[in-house]
Protein backbone atom coordinates (compact mmCIF):
# COMPACT_ATOMS: atom_id res chain seq x y z
CA UNK A 1 0.00 0.00 0.00
CA UNK A 2 1.57 3.14 -0.82
CA UNK A 3 1.01 6.39 0.41
CA UNK A 4 3.00 9.19 -0.11
CA UNK A 5 2.32 12.09 2.34
CA UNK A 6 3.58 15.96 2.13
CA UNK A 7 2.87 18.69 4.58
CA UNK A 8 1.78 22.07 3.52
CA UNK A 9 1.09 24.57 6.52
CA UNK A 10 -1.35 22.91 8.46
CA UNK A 11 -2.81 20.73 6.39
CA UNK A 12 -1.45 17.20 5.28
CA UNK A 13 -2.08 16.14 1.97
CA UNK A 14 -1.75 11.60 1.39
CA UNK A 15 -1.48 10.61 -1.28
CA UNK A 16 -2.97 7.14 -2.47
CA UNK A 17 -0.54 5.40 -5.12
CA UNK A 18 -2.88 2.10 -5.47
CA UNK A 19 -5.83 2.12 -8.15
CA UNK A 20 -7.50 -0.38 -5.41
CA UNK A 21 -8.19 -0.07 -1.47
CA UNK A 22 -10.48 -3.50 -1.21
CA UNK A 23 -10.81 -5.91 0.90
CA UNK A 24 -6.89 -7.71 0.17
CA UNK A 25 -5.31 -3.98 1.89
CA UNK A 26 -7.77 -2.26 3.99
CA UNK A 27 -5.89 -3.32 6.86
CA UNK A 28 -2.59 -2.31 5.42
CA UNK A 29 -4.14 1.31 4.46
CA UNK A 30 -5.47 1.76 7.87
CA UNK A 31 -1.95 1.02 9.42
CA UNK A 32 0.19 3.01 7.49
CA UNK A 33 -2.63 5.98 7.89
CA UNK A 34 -2.41 6.08 11.54
CA UNK A 35 1.59 5.62 11.40
CA UNK A 36 1.59 8.83 8.89
CA UNK A 37 -0.64 10.83 10.54
CA UNK A 38 1.48 10.50 14.11
CA UNK A 39 2.67 13.69 13.94
CA UNK A 40 0.01 16.54 14.47
CA UNK A 41 -1.28 18.10 11.21
CA UNK A 42 -5.22 19.82 12.31
CA UNK A 43 -6.11 18.56 8.90
CA UNK A 44 -5.21 15.72 6.81
CA UNK A 45 -6.45 15.50 2.75
CA UNK A 46 -6.31 11.87 1.77
CA UNK A 47 -6.29 12.12 -2.37
CA UNK A 48 -7.74 9.53 -3.96
CA UNK A 49 -7.21 10.58 -7.72
CA UNK A 50 -5.58 7.19 -8.51
CA UNK A 51 -7.99 5.10 -6.86
CA UNK A 52 -10.14 3.76 -9.12
CA UNK A 53 -11.91 1.12 -7.06
CA UNK A 54 -13.18 1.12 -3.53
CA UNK A 55 -14.98 -1.78 -1.92
CA UNK A 56 -17.16 -2.04 1.40
CA UNK A 57 -13.67 -2.97 3.34
CA UNK A 58 -11.57 0.01 1.56
CA UNK A 59 -14.84 2.74 2.74
CA UNK A 60 -14.40 0.95 6.52
CA UNK A 61 -11.06 1.57 6.38
CA UNK A 62 -11.60 4.96 6.00
CA UNK A 63 -13.82 5.71 8.07
CA UNK A 64 -11.58 3.88 10.94
CA UNK A 65 -9.18 6.27 9.63
CA UNK A 66 -11.07 9.43 10.08
CA UNK A 67 -12.57 8.28 13.73
CA UNK A 68 -9.15 7.87 14.83
CA UNK A 69 -8.24 11.35 13.99
CA UNK A 70 -11.43 12.27 15.65
CA UNK A 71 -12.35 14.84 17.63
CA UNK A 72 -9.60 16.77 17.11
CA UNK A 73 -8.65 16.67 13.87
CA UNK A 74 -10.55 16.36 10.43
CA UNK A 75 -9.88 13.89 7.30
CA UNK A 76 -11.37 14.98 4.17
CA UNK A 77 -11.05 13.80 1.05
CA UNK A 78 -10.43 14.87 -2.81
CA UNK A 79 -9.72 13.62 -6.22
CA UNK A 80 -13.02 11.15 -5.67
CA UNK A 81 -12.94 8.80 -8.92
CA UNK A 82 -16.65 7.86 -11.02
CA UNK A 83 -16.85 4.29 -9.30
CA UNK A 84 -15.50 5.38 -5.82
CA UNK A 85 -17.84 8.37 -5.58
CA UNK A 86 -20.40 5.98 -6.10
CA UNK A 87 -19.72 4.15 -2.91
CA UNK A 88 -19.42 6.76 -1.06
CA UNK A 89 -23.06 8.38 -1.92
CA UNK A 90 -24.74 5.29 -2.17
CA UNK A 91 -23.72 4.84 1.76
CA UNK A 92 -24.61 8.23 2.48
CA UNK A 93 -20.91 8.55 3.48
CA UNK A 94 -20.90 11.56 1.01
CA UNK A 95 -22.70 13.28 3.95
CA UNK A 96 -19.90 12.54 6.61
CA UNK A 97 -16.81 13.32 4.64
CA UNK A 98 -15.54 16.89 3.71
CA UNK A 99 -15.10 16.06 0.17
CA UNK A 100 -13.15 18.09 -2.29
CA UNK A 101 -13.15 18.07 -5.81
CA UNK A 102 -9.00 18.77 -5.99
CA UNK A 103 -6.66 18.84 -3.56
CA UNK A 104 -7.72 22.20 -1.54
CA UNK A 105 -5.76 25.23 -3.05
CA UNK A 106 -2.48 26.31 -2.80
CA UNK A 107 -1.47 22.81 -2.17
CA UNK A 108 -1.66 21.92 -6.13
CA UNK A 109 2.18 22.13 -6.49
CA UNK A 110 2.55 19.49 -4.06
CA UNK A 111 2.53 16.80 -6.84
CA UNK B 1 -32.82 -17.33 -48.00
CA UNK B 2 -35.23 -15.02 -46.40
CA UNK B 3 -36.21 -17.39 -43.73
CA UNK B 4 -36.05 -15.95 -40.27
CA UNK B 5 -37.84 -18.37 -38.12
CA UNK B 6 -35.78 -19.31 -35.81
CA UNK B 7 -34.57 -15.82 -33.98
CA UNK B 8 -32.03 -18.13 -31.86
CA UNK B 9 -30.06 -15.87 -29.33
CA UNK B 10 -26.57 -16.66 -28.74
CA UNK B 11 -25.59 -15.29 -25.67
CA UNK B 12 -21.61 -14.72 -24.26
CA UNK B 13 -20.75 -15.59 -20.85
CA UNK B 14 -17.50 -15.14 -18.91
CA UNK B 15 -16.50 -17.50 -15.70
CA UNK B 16 -13.33 -17.97 -13.92
CA UNK B 17 -12.55 -20.22 -10.61
CA UNK B 18 -10.80 -18.62 -7.60
CA UNK B 19 -9.19 -19.62 -4.56
CA UNK B 20 -11.36 -17.75 -0.95
CA UNK B 21 -9.03 -15.60 -0.57
CA UNK B 22 -9.02 -11.49 -0.71
CA UNK B 23 -5.87 -11.42 -3.42
CA UNK B 24 -7.53 -14.22 -5.48
CA UNK B 25 -10.61 -11.83 -5.59
CA UNK B 26 -8.87 -9.30 -6.97
CA UNK B 27 -6.90 -11.49 -9.67
CA UNK B 28 -10.51 -13.10 -10.30
CA UNK B 29 -12.08 -9.43 -10.75
CA UNK B 30 -9.20 -8.68 -13.01
CA UNK B 31 -9.11 -11.35 -15.21
CA UNK B 32 -13.19 -11.10 -15.35
CA UNK B 33 -12.79 -7.26 -16.12
CA UNK B 34 -10.18 -8.07 -19.12
CA UNK B 35 -12.36 -10.63 -21.14
CA UNK B 36 -14.07 -8.51 -24.09
CA UNK B 37 -17.65 -9.89 -22.51
CA UNK B 38 -16.78 -7.10 -19.41
CA UNK B 39 -14.83 -4.55 -21.49
CA UNK B 40 -18.06 -4.18 -23.68
CA UNK B 41 -20.09 -2.42 -21.35
CA UNK B 42 -20.46 1.06 -20.36
CA UNK B 43 -17.65 2.21 -17.96
CA UNK B 44 -20.38 2.68 -15.65
CA UNK B 45 -21.67 -0.53 -15.71
CA UNK B 46 -18.27 -1.99 -15.56
CA UNK B 47 -17.81 -0.02 -12.85
CA UNK B 48 -21.48 -1.20 -10.22
CA UNK B 49 -20.27 -4.52 -11.98
CA UNK B 50 -17.62 -4.64 -10.04
CA UNK B 51 -18.48 -3.27 -7.11
CA UNK B 52 -21.14 -5.83 -6.72
CA UNK B 53 -18.81 -8.53 -7.92
CA UNK B 54 -16.40 -7.46 -5.41
CA UNK B 55 -18.83 -7.15 -2.13
CA UNK B 56 -20.23 -11.06 -2.87
CA UNK B 57 -16.59 -12.00 -3.13
CA UNK B 58 -14.94 -10.68 0.04
CA UNK B 59 -18.22 -11.96 2.14
CA UNK B 60 -17.55 -15.66 1.03
CA UNK B 61 -13.90 -15.07 1.68
CA UNK B 62 -15.11 -13.57 5.21
CA UNK B 63 -17.87 -15.32 5.87
CA UNK B 64 -18.78 -18.38 4.31
CA UNK B 65 -14.59 -19.75 3.90
CA UNK B 66 -14.25 -18.34 7.74
CA UNK B 67 -12.91 -21.69 8.64
CA UNK B 68 -11.15 -23.82 6.01
CA UNK B 69 -10.10 -22.78 2.41
CA UNK B 70 -11.67 -23.64 -1.27
CA UNK B 71 -12.72 -22.33 -4.25
CA UNK B 72 -15.51 -19.80 -5.93
CA UNK B 73 -16.63 -20.15 -9.42
CA UNK B 74 -17.96 -16.64 -10.94
CA UNK B 75 -19.85 -16.78 -14.00
CA UNK B 76 -21.68 -14.17 -15.80
CA UNK B 77 -23.76 -14.63 -18.93
CA UNK B 78 -24.80 -11.61 -20.75
CA UNK B 79 -28.17 -12.05 -21.66
CA UNK B 80 -30.14 -9.39 -23.44
CA UNK B 81 -29.52 -5.76 -21.35
CA UNK B 82 -28.64 -7.81 -18.40
CA UNK B 83 -25.56 -9.37 -16.88
CA UNK B 84 -26.44 -12.33 -15.01
CA UNK B 85 -23.85 -13.46 -12.51
CA UNK B 86 -23.94 -16.95 -10.79
CA UNK B 87 -21.67 -17.69 -7.98
CA UNK B 88 -21.12 -20.89 -6.35
CA UNK B 89 -18.61 -21.66 -2.98
CA UNK B 90 -18.26 -25.10 -0.99
CA UNK B 91 -18.62 -22.73 2.09
CA UNK B 92 -20.50 -22.47 4.65
CA UNK B 93 -24.16 -21.62 4.33
CA UNK B 94 -25.62 -18.49 4.75
CA UNK B 95 -26.94 -18.01 8.76
CA UNK B 96 -30.93 -19.58 8.61
CA UNK B 97 -29.71 -19.94 4.53
CA UNK B 98 -31.63 -16.58 4.44
CA UNK B 99 -29.82 -13.22 2.74
CA UNK B 100 -28.93 -10.95 5.43
CA UNK B 101 -30.95 -7.87 5.33
CA UNK B 102 -28.45 -5.03 4.53
CA UNK B 103 -29.54 -2.16 6.38
CA UNK B 104 -28.21 1.13 6.03
CA UNK B 105 -27.51 2.46 9.87
CA UNK B 106 -27.94 6.22 10.26
CA UNK B 107 -25.24 7.48 13.29
CA UNK B 108 -25.57 11.13 13.68
CA UNK B 109 -22.16 11.56 15.54
CA UNK B 110 -18.91 10.93 13.78
CA UNK B 111 -17.36 8.21 17.32
CA UNK B 112 -20.47 6.00 16.23
CA UNK B 113 -20.18 5.75 12.55
CA UNK B 114 -19.85 1.97 11.21
CA UNK B 115 -16.70 0.73 9.67
CA UNK B 116 -18.31 -2.28 8.28
CA UNK B 117 -21.71 -3.70 7.22
CA UNK B 118 -21.95 -2.10 3.98
CA UNK B 119 -21.54 -5.23 1.94
CA UNK B 120 -25.13 -6.23 1.69
CA UNK B 121 -26.50 -3.02 0.86
CA UNK B 122 -24.39 -2.25 -1.85
CA UNK B 123 -25.31 -5.50 -3.37
CA UNK B 124 -29.11 -4.87 -2.85
CA UNK B 125 -28.87 -1.21 -3.86
CA UNK B 126 -27.19 -2.36 -7.68
CA UNK B 127 -28.05 -5.42 -8.27
CA UNK B 128 -31.84 -6.83 -9.20
CA UNK B 129 -33.09 -10.40 -8.39
CA UNK B 130 -31.11 -11.55 -5.55
CA UNK B 131 -31.29 -14.82 -5.01
CA UNK B 132 -29.76 -17.46 -2.49
CA UNK B 133 -30.54 -20.79 -2.21
CA UNK B 134 -28.55 -23.99 -1.14
CA UNK B 135 -27.64 -26.38 -3.90
CA UNK B 136 -26.07 -29.94 -3.61
CA UNK B 137 -24.11 -28.43 -0.41
CA UNK B 138 -23.19 -25.52 -2.07
CA UNK B 139 -24.06 -21.89 -1.64
CA UNK B 140 -25.20 -20.53 -5.16
CA UNK B 141 -25.66 -16.85 -5.28
CA UNK B 142 -27.03 -15.22 -8.26
CA UNK B 143 -28.56 -11.93 -9.34
CA UNK B 144 -28.57 -9.30 -12.36
CA UNK B 145 -27.29 -6.31 -13.55
CA UNK B 146 -28.49 -3.91 -15.74
CA UNK B 147 -25.39 -3.41 -18.74
CA UNK B 148 -27.22 -0.34 -20.34
CA UNK B 149 -29.11 2.37 -18.54
CA UNK B 150 -27.14 3.89 -15.64
CA UNK B 151 -29.34 3.46 -12.61
CA UNK B 152 -27.47 4.96 -10.18
CA UNK C 1 0.69 -3.95 -5.93
CA UNK C 2 2.91 -6.26 -7.47
CA UNK C 3 0.83 -9.72 -6.05
CA UNK C 4 0.54 -11.71 -9.08
CA UNK C 5 0.28 -15.23 -6.91
CA UNK C 6 -3.34 -16.30 -8.46
CA UNK C 7 -3.47 -15.84 -12.76
CA UNK C 8 -6.72 -16.49 -12.42
CA UNK C 9 -7.45 -17.44 -15.78
CA UNK C 10 -10.96 -16.01 -17.33
CA UNK C 11 -12.61 -17.93 -20.13
CA UNK C 12 -14.93 -16.63 -22.13
CA UNK C 13 -18.01 -18.45 -23.54
CA UNK C 14 -21.24 -18.51 -25.24
CA UNK C 15 -24.10 -20.66 -25.40
CA UNK C 16 -27.42 -20.93 -28.01
CA UNK C 17 -30.30 -23.42 -27.96
CA UNK C 18 -32.40 -24.18 -30.63
CA UNK C 19 -34.93 -26.75 -31.80
CA UNK C 20 -33.46 -29.62 -33.27
CA UNK C 21 -34.35 -28.88 -37.18
CA UNK C 22 -32.16 -27.78 -39.98
CA UNK C 23 -33.18 -24.32 -40.66
CA UNK C 24 -32.92 -23.74 -36.87
CA UNK C 25 -29.43 -25.23 -37.14
CA UNK C 26 -28.43 -22.99 -39.40
CA UNK C 27 -29.77 -19.78 -37.58
CA UNK C 28 -28.11 -21.32 -34.58
CA UNK C 29 -24.58 -21.16 -35.94
CA UNK C 30 -25.33 -17.81 -37.56
CA UNK C 31 -26.26 -16.30 -33.75
CA UNK C 32 -23.27 -18.19 -32.28
CA UNK C 33 -20.63 -17.04 -35.17
CA UNK C 34 -21.79 -13.85 -34.31
CA UNK C 35 -20.81 -13.39 -31.07
CA UNK C 36 -17.61 -11.54 -30.36
CA UNK C 37 -16.19 -14.77 -29.28
CA UNK C 38 -16.56 -16.19 -32.57
CA UNK C 39 -15.80 -13.08 -34.36
CA UNK C 40 -12.01 -12.87 -32.39
CA UNK C 41 -11.25 -16.36 -33.96
CA UNK C 42 -9.06 -15.93 -37.70
CA UNK C 43 -10.95 -16.82 -40.26
CA UNK C 44 -9.98 -20.02 -41.30
CA UNK C 45 -10.73 -21.25 -37.47
CA UNK C 46 -14.17 -20.08 -37.91
CA UNK C 47 -14.54 -22.19 -41.09
CA UNK C 48 -13.48 -25.03 -39.31
CA UNK C 49 -15.66 -24.45 -36.35
CA UNK C 50 -18.75 -24.07 -38.55
CA UNK C 51 -18.31 -27.31 -40.63
CA UNK C 52 -17.38 -29.61 -37.23
CA UNK C 53 -20.63 -27.85 -35.47
CA UNK C 54 -23.10 -27.54 -38.47
CA UNK C 55 -21.85 -31.63 -38.87
CA UNK C 56 -22.53 -32.43 -35.31
CA UNK C 57 -25.91 -30.37 -35.26
CA UNK C 58 -26.91 -32.15 -38.63
CA UNK C 59 -26.53 -35.75 -37.10
CA UNK C 60 -28.65 -34.73 -33.97
CA UNK C 61 -31.10 -33.53 -35.92
CA UNK C 62 -31.38 -36.14 -38.14
CA UNK C 63 -30.31 -39.33 -36.51
CA UNK C 64 -31.07 -38.67 -32.04
CA UNK C 65 -34.09 -36.63 -32.86
CA UNK C 66 -35.40 -38.96 -35.72
CA UNK C 67 -38.34 -39.69 -34.28
CA UNK C 68 -39.46 -36.70 -31.64
CA UNK C 69 -39.04 -33.01 -31.57
CA UNK C 70 -36.61 -31.46 -28.92
CA UNK C 71 -33.86 -28.88 -28.35
CA UNK C 72 -30.19 -28.75 -28.83
CA UNK C 73 -27.90 -26.63 -26.13
CA UNK C 74 -24.82 -25.86 -28.37
CA UNK C 75 -21.91 -24.02 -25.79
CA UNK C 76 -18.72 -23.07 -26.39
CA UNK C 77 -15.73 -22.34 -24.04
CA UNK C 78 -12.81 -20.66 -25.31
CA UNK C 79 -9.88 -22.19 -23.12
CA UNK C 80 -6.37 -20.88 -23.80
CA UNK C 81 -6.09 -21.81 -27.59
CA UNK C 82 -8.51 -24.51 -27.58
CA UNK C 83 -12.55 -23.70 -28.63
CA UNK C 84 -14.16 -26.27 -26.12
CA UNK C 85 -17.79 -27.27 -27.52
CA UNK C 86 -20.01 -28.97 -25.81
CA UNK C 87 -23.45 -30.24 -27.14
CA UNK C 88 -26.89 -31.71 -25.55
CA UNK C 89 -29.25 -32.93 -26.71
CA UNK C 90 -32.36 -35.36 -25.44
CA UNK C 91 -32.42 -37.51 -28.33
CA UNK C 92 -32.27 -41.46 -28.92
CA UNK C 93 -28.74 -42.60 -27.88
CA UNK C 94 -25.86 -42.80 -30.44
CA UNK C 95 -25.99 -46.85 -31.53
CA UNK C 96 -24.07 -48.88 -28.93
CA UNK C 97 -23.83 -45.56 -27.49
CA UNK C 98 -20.02 -45.04 -28.67
CA UNK C 99 -19.04 -42.97 -31.36
CA UNK C 100 -19.34 -43.68 -35.26
CA UNK C 101 -16.17 -44.54 -36.69
CA UNK C 102 -16.52 -41.99 -39.87
CA UNK C 103 -14.06 -43.67 -42.24
CA UNK C 104 -13.85 -42.35 -45.81
CA UNK C 105 -14.67 -44.69 -48.31
CA UNK C 106 -12.87 -44.73 -50.99
CA UNK C 107 -14.52 -45.28 -54.60
CA UNK C 108 -13.47 -45.57 -57.50
CA UNK C 109 -15.78 -45.15 -60.40
CA UNK C 110 -17.97 -41.85 -60.23
CA UNK C 111 -21.23 -44.45 -59.82
CA UNK C 112 -20.42 -45.71 -56.68
CA UNK C 113 -19.69 -42.21 -55.11
CA UNK C 114 -20.85 -41.81 -51.70
CA UNK C 115 -23.18 -39.23 -50.90
CA UNK C 116 -23.34 -39.18 -47.49
CA UNK C 117 -21.52 -40.24 -44.32
CA UNK C 118 -18.74 -37.68 -44.36
CA UNK C 119 -20.22 -35.94 -41.16
CA UNK C 120 -18.33 -38.20 -38.47
CA UNK C 121 -15.11 -37.97 -40.83
CA UNK C 122 -15.07 -34.64 -40.92
CA UNK C 123 -15.99 -34.20 -37.26
CA UNK C 124 -12.90 -36.61 -36.65
CA UNK C 125 -10.61 -35.01 -38.97
CA UNK C 126 -11.11 -31.30 -37.76
CA UNK C 127 -11.36 -31.78 -33.58
CA UNK C 128 -9.77 -33.20 -30.67
CA UNK C 129 -10.86 -35.01 -27.99
CA UNK C 130 -13.71 -36.14 -28.93
CA UNK C 131 -15.84 -37.57 -26.44
CA UNK C 132 -19.82 -38.88 -26.56
CA UNK C 133 -21.19 -40.25 -23.59
CA UNK C 134 -24.95 -40.22 -22.06
CA UNK C 135 -25.49 -37.95 -19.05
CA UNK C 136 -28.85 -37.80 -17.32
CA UNK C 137 -30.92 -39.45 -20.14
CA UNK C 138 -29.21 -37.05 -22.66
CA UNK C 139 -26.40 -37.13 -25.26
CA UNK C 140 -23.26 -35.21 -24.63
CA UNK C 141 -21.02 -34.66 -27.47
CA UNK C 142 -17.79 -32.87 -26.87
CA UNK C 143 -14.65 -31.63 -28.79
CA UNK C 144 -12.08 -29.22 -28.69
CA UNK C 145 -11.05 -27.14 -31.87
CA UNK C 146 -7.61 -25.40 -31.72
CA UNK C 147 -8.33 -21.46 -32.33
CA UNK C 148 -5.09 -20.62 -33.21
CA UNK C 149 -2.34 -22.38 -35.95
CA UNK C 150 -4.07 -23.64 -38.85
CA UNK C 151 -3.51 -27.04 -39.04
CA UNK C 152 -5.66 -28.24 -41.91
CA UNK D 1 -32.46 -22.12 -53.67
CA UNK D 2 -31.65 -19.92 -55.94
CA UNK D 3 -29.78 -20.96 -58.97
CA UNK D 4 -28.84 -19.00 -61.98
CA UNK D 5 -28.43 -20.60 -65.53
CA UNK D 6 -26.34 -19.40 -68.24
CA UNK D 7 -26.20 -21.59 -71.84
CA UNK D 8 -22.42 -20.74 -73.41
CA UNK D 9 -21.95 -22.84 -76.41
CA UNK D 10 -21.58 -25.97 -74.86
CA UNK D 11 -21.18 -25.34 -71.15
CA UNK D 12 -24.14 -24.93 -69.20
CA UNK D 13 -22.65 -22.45 -66.39
CA UNK D 14 -24.81 -22.91 -62.65
CA UNK D 15 -23.93 -19.89 -60.51
CA UNK D 16 -25.17 -21.01 -56.86
CA UNK D 17 -26.61 -17.68 -55.60
CA UNK D 18 -26.85 -18.58 -51.70
CA UNK D 19 -23.95 -18.30 -49.17
CA UNK D 20 -24.90 -21.46 -48.09
CA UNK D 21 -25.59 -25.16 -49.12
CA UNK D 22 -26.28 -27.45 -46.02
CA UNK D 23 -28.72 -29.53 -44.50
CA UNK D 24 -31.46 -26.93 -44.52
CA UNK D 25 -31.45 -26.75 -48.69
CA UNK D 26 -29.55 -29.78 -49.58
CA UNK D 27 -33.06 -31.45 -51.34
CA UNK D 28 -34.07 -28.28 -52.54
CA UNK D 29 -30.63 -28.00 -54.65
CA UNK D 30 -30.61 -31.22 -55.82
CA UNK D 31 -34.34 -30.72 -56.96
CA UNK D 32 -33.23 -27.42 -58.91
CA UNK D 33 -30.05 -28.37 -60.45
CA UNK D 34 -32.08 -31.62 -61.75
CA UNK D 35 -34.51 -29.51 -63.37
CA UNK D 36 -32.18 -26.84 -64.77
CA UNK D 37 -29.62 -29.48 -66.42
CA UNK D 38 -32.65 -31.46 -67.72
CA UNK D 39 -31.57 -30.07 -71.68
CA UNK D 40 -28.60 -31.66 -72.96
CA UNK D 41 -25.60 -29.74 -72.55
CA UNK D 42 -22.67 -31.71 -72.57
CA UNK D 43 -20.00 -29.96 -69.94
CA UNK D 44 -21.97 -28.24 -66.71
CA UNK D 45 -20.12 -25.98 -64.54
CA UNK D 46 -21.36 -25.23 -60.95
CA UNK D 47 -19.61 -21.86 -60.18
CA UNK D 48 -19.64 -21.93 -56.28
CA UNK D 49 -17.76 -18.12 -55.72
CA UNK D 50 -20.91 -17.23 -53.76
CA UNK D 51 -21.37 -19.89 -51.14
CA UNK D 52 -19.14 -19.21 -47.92
CA UNK D 53 -20.53 -22.86 -46.43
CA UNK D 54 -20.73 -26.37 -47.76
CA UNK D 55 -21.51 -29.05 -45.24
CA UNK D 56 -21.71 -32.86 -45.37
CA UNK D 57 -24.95 -32.63 -46.98
CA UNK D 58 -24.35 -30.19 -49.39
CA UNK D 59 -21.17 -31.79 -50.33
CA UNK D 60 -24.24 -35.16 -50.66
CA UNK D 61 -26.07 -33.43 -52.76
CA UNK D 62 -23.22 -31.74 -55.24
CA UNK D 63 -22.00 -35.75 -55.16
CA UNK D 64 -25.34 -37.01 -56.41
CA UNK D 65 -26.15 -34.35 -58.75
CA UNK D 66 -22.85 -35.04 -60.64
CA UNK D 67 -23.81 -38.94 -60.36
CA UNK D 68 -27.11 -37.88 -61.81
CA UNK D 69 -25.13 -36.66 -65.27
CA UNK D 70 -22.87 -39.31 -65.59
CA UNK D 71 -21.88 -41.02 -67.60
CA UNK D 72 -22.58 -38.79 -70.68
CA UNK D 73 -22.20 -35.67 -69.12
CA UNK D 74 -19.91 -33.85 -66.71
CA UNK D 75 -20.28 -31.57 -63.71
CA UNK D 76 -17.22 -29.27 -63.10
CA UNK D 77 -17.64 -26.89 -60.50
CA UNK D 78 -15.69 -23.31 -59.91
CA UNK D 79 -14.69 -20.30 -57.33
CA UNK D 80 -14.16 -22.50 -54.69
CA UNK D 81 -13.90 -20.71 -51.62
CA UNK D 82 -11.75 -21.29 -48.56
CA UNK D 83 -13.95 -23.40 -46.61
CA UNK D 84 -15.91 -25.15 -49.43
CA UNK D 85 -12.45 -26.41 -50.81
CA UNK D 86 -11.19 -27.67 -46.95
CA UNK D 87 -14.10 -30.03 -47.08
CA UNK D 88 -13.56 -30.54 -50.83
CA UNK D 89 -10.16 -31.55 -50.16
CA UNK D 90 -10.51 -33.03 -46.47
CA UNK D 91 -13.00 -35.95 -48.12
CA UNK D 92 -10.94 -36.40 -51.38
CA UNK D 93 -13.77 -35.06 -53.63
CA UNK D 94 -11.42 -32.51 -54.91
CA UNK D 95 -9.93 -35.64 -56.86
CA UNK D 96 -13.16 -36.74 -57.92
CA UNK D 97 -13.88 -33.27 -59.67
CA UNK D 98 -12.57 -30.95 -62.48
CA UNK D 99 -12.27 -28.09 -60.18
CA UNK D 100 -11.50 -24.70 -62.09
CA UNK D 101 -10.33 -21.48 -60.18
CA UNK D 102 -12.87 -19.15 -62.40
CA UNK D 103 -15.63 -20.07 -64.82
CA UNK D 104 -13.86 -21.51 -67.62
CA UNK D 105 -12.37 -18.76 -70.13
CA UNK D 106 -14.90 -17.41 -72.27
CA UNK D 107 -17.75 -17.74 -70.21
CA UNK D 108 -16.71 -14.82 -67.73
CA UNK D 109 -18.60 -12.40 -68.66
CA UNK D 110 -21.54 -14.61 -68.56
CA UNK D 111 -22.06 -12.29 -64.93
N1 LIG E 1 -21.46 -16.27 2.07
C1 LIG E 1 -21.84 -16.17 3.33
N2 LIG E 1 -21.96 -17.25 4.05
C2 LIG E 1 -22.36 -17.13 5.31
N3 LIG E 1 -22.66 -15.98 5.93
C3 LIG E 1 -22.55 -14.88 5.27
C4 LIG E 1 -22.11 -14.91 3.95
N4 LIG E 1 -22.07 -13.68 3.54
C5 LIG E 1 -22.45 -12.90 4.53
N5 LIG E 1 -22.76 -13.59 5.61
C6 LIG E 1 -23.30 -12.96 6.80
O1 LIG E 1 -23.58 -11.62 6.41
C7 LIG E 1 -23.07 -10.68 7.29
C8 LIG E 1 -22.06 -9.76 6.64
O2 LIG E 1 -22.69 -8.71 5.99
P1 LIG E 1 -21.96 -7.45 5.38
O3 LIG E 1 -23.03 -6.43 5.13
O4 LIG E 1 -21.17 -7.84 4.16
O5 LIG E 1 -20.97 -6.92 6.48
P2 LIG E 1 -19.41 -7.13 6.65
O6 LIG E 1 -18.83 -5.86 6.18
O7 LIG E 1 -19.25 -7.38 8.12
O8 LIG E 1 -18.99 -8.32 5.81
C9 LIG E 1 -22.49 -11.44 8.43
O9 LIG E 1 -23.37 -11.30 9.50
C10 LIG E 1 -22.41 -12.89 7.97
O10 LIG E 1 -22.90 -13.74 8.97
N1 LIG F 1 -26.68 -38.02 -32.33
C1 LIG F 1 -26.84 -39.25 -32.81
N2 LIG F 1 -27.63 -40.10 -32.20
C2 LIG F 1 -27.75 -41.31 -32.68
N3 LIG F 1 -27.13 -41.81 -33.74
C3 LIG F 1 -26.32 -41.04 -34.41
C4 LIG F 1 -26.14 -39.73 -33.99
N4 LIG F 1 -25.32 -39.18 -34.81
C5 LIG F 1 -24.98 -40.09 -35.72
N5 LIG F 1 -25.57 -41.23 -35.50
C6 LIG F 1 -25.28 -42.41 -36.32
O1 LIG F 1 -24.16 -42.04 -37.11
C7 LIG F 1 -24.35 -42.34 -38.49
C8 LIG F 1 -24.32 -41.11 -39.35
O2 LIG F 1 -23.00 -40.77 -39.68
P1 LIG F 1 -22.59 -39.65 -40.71
O3 LIG F 1 -21.15 -39.90 -41.02
O4 LIG F 1 -22.91 -38.30 -40.22
O5 LIG F 1 -23.44 -39.94 -42.02
P2 LIG F 1 -24.76 -39.24 -42.55
O6 LIG F 1 -24.27 -38.32 -43.62
O7 LIG F 1 -25.59 -40.37 -43.06
O8 LIG F 1 -25.41 -38.50 -41.41
C9 LIG F 1 -25.65 -43.05 -38.56
O9 LIG F 1 -25.34 -44.39 -38.79
C10 LIG F 1 -26.35 -42.87 -37.21
O10 LIG F 1 -26.83 -44.10 -36.75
Amino acid sequence: MRLVAEQNGEILVVRAMEDRIDAACAIQFKDRMREITQDNCPRVVLDMARVAFLDSSGLGAVVAVMKALAPDRRLELSGLTANVQKVFRLTRMDSVFVIHAEVPDGLRHAG
Amino acid sequence: MACMAYPSAAHLCAQVVIPADPLAVREGLKALFDTILLRSLPEDRRGTAEIVLAEALNNIVEHAYARHSGDIEITLDLRGPDLVCRILDSGLPMPKETLPEGRLIARADVSNLPEGGFGWFLIRALSRDLDYRRVGGRNLLSFRLNTQQAMV
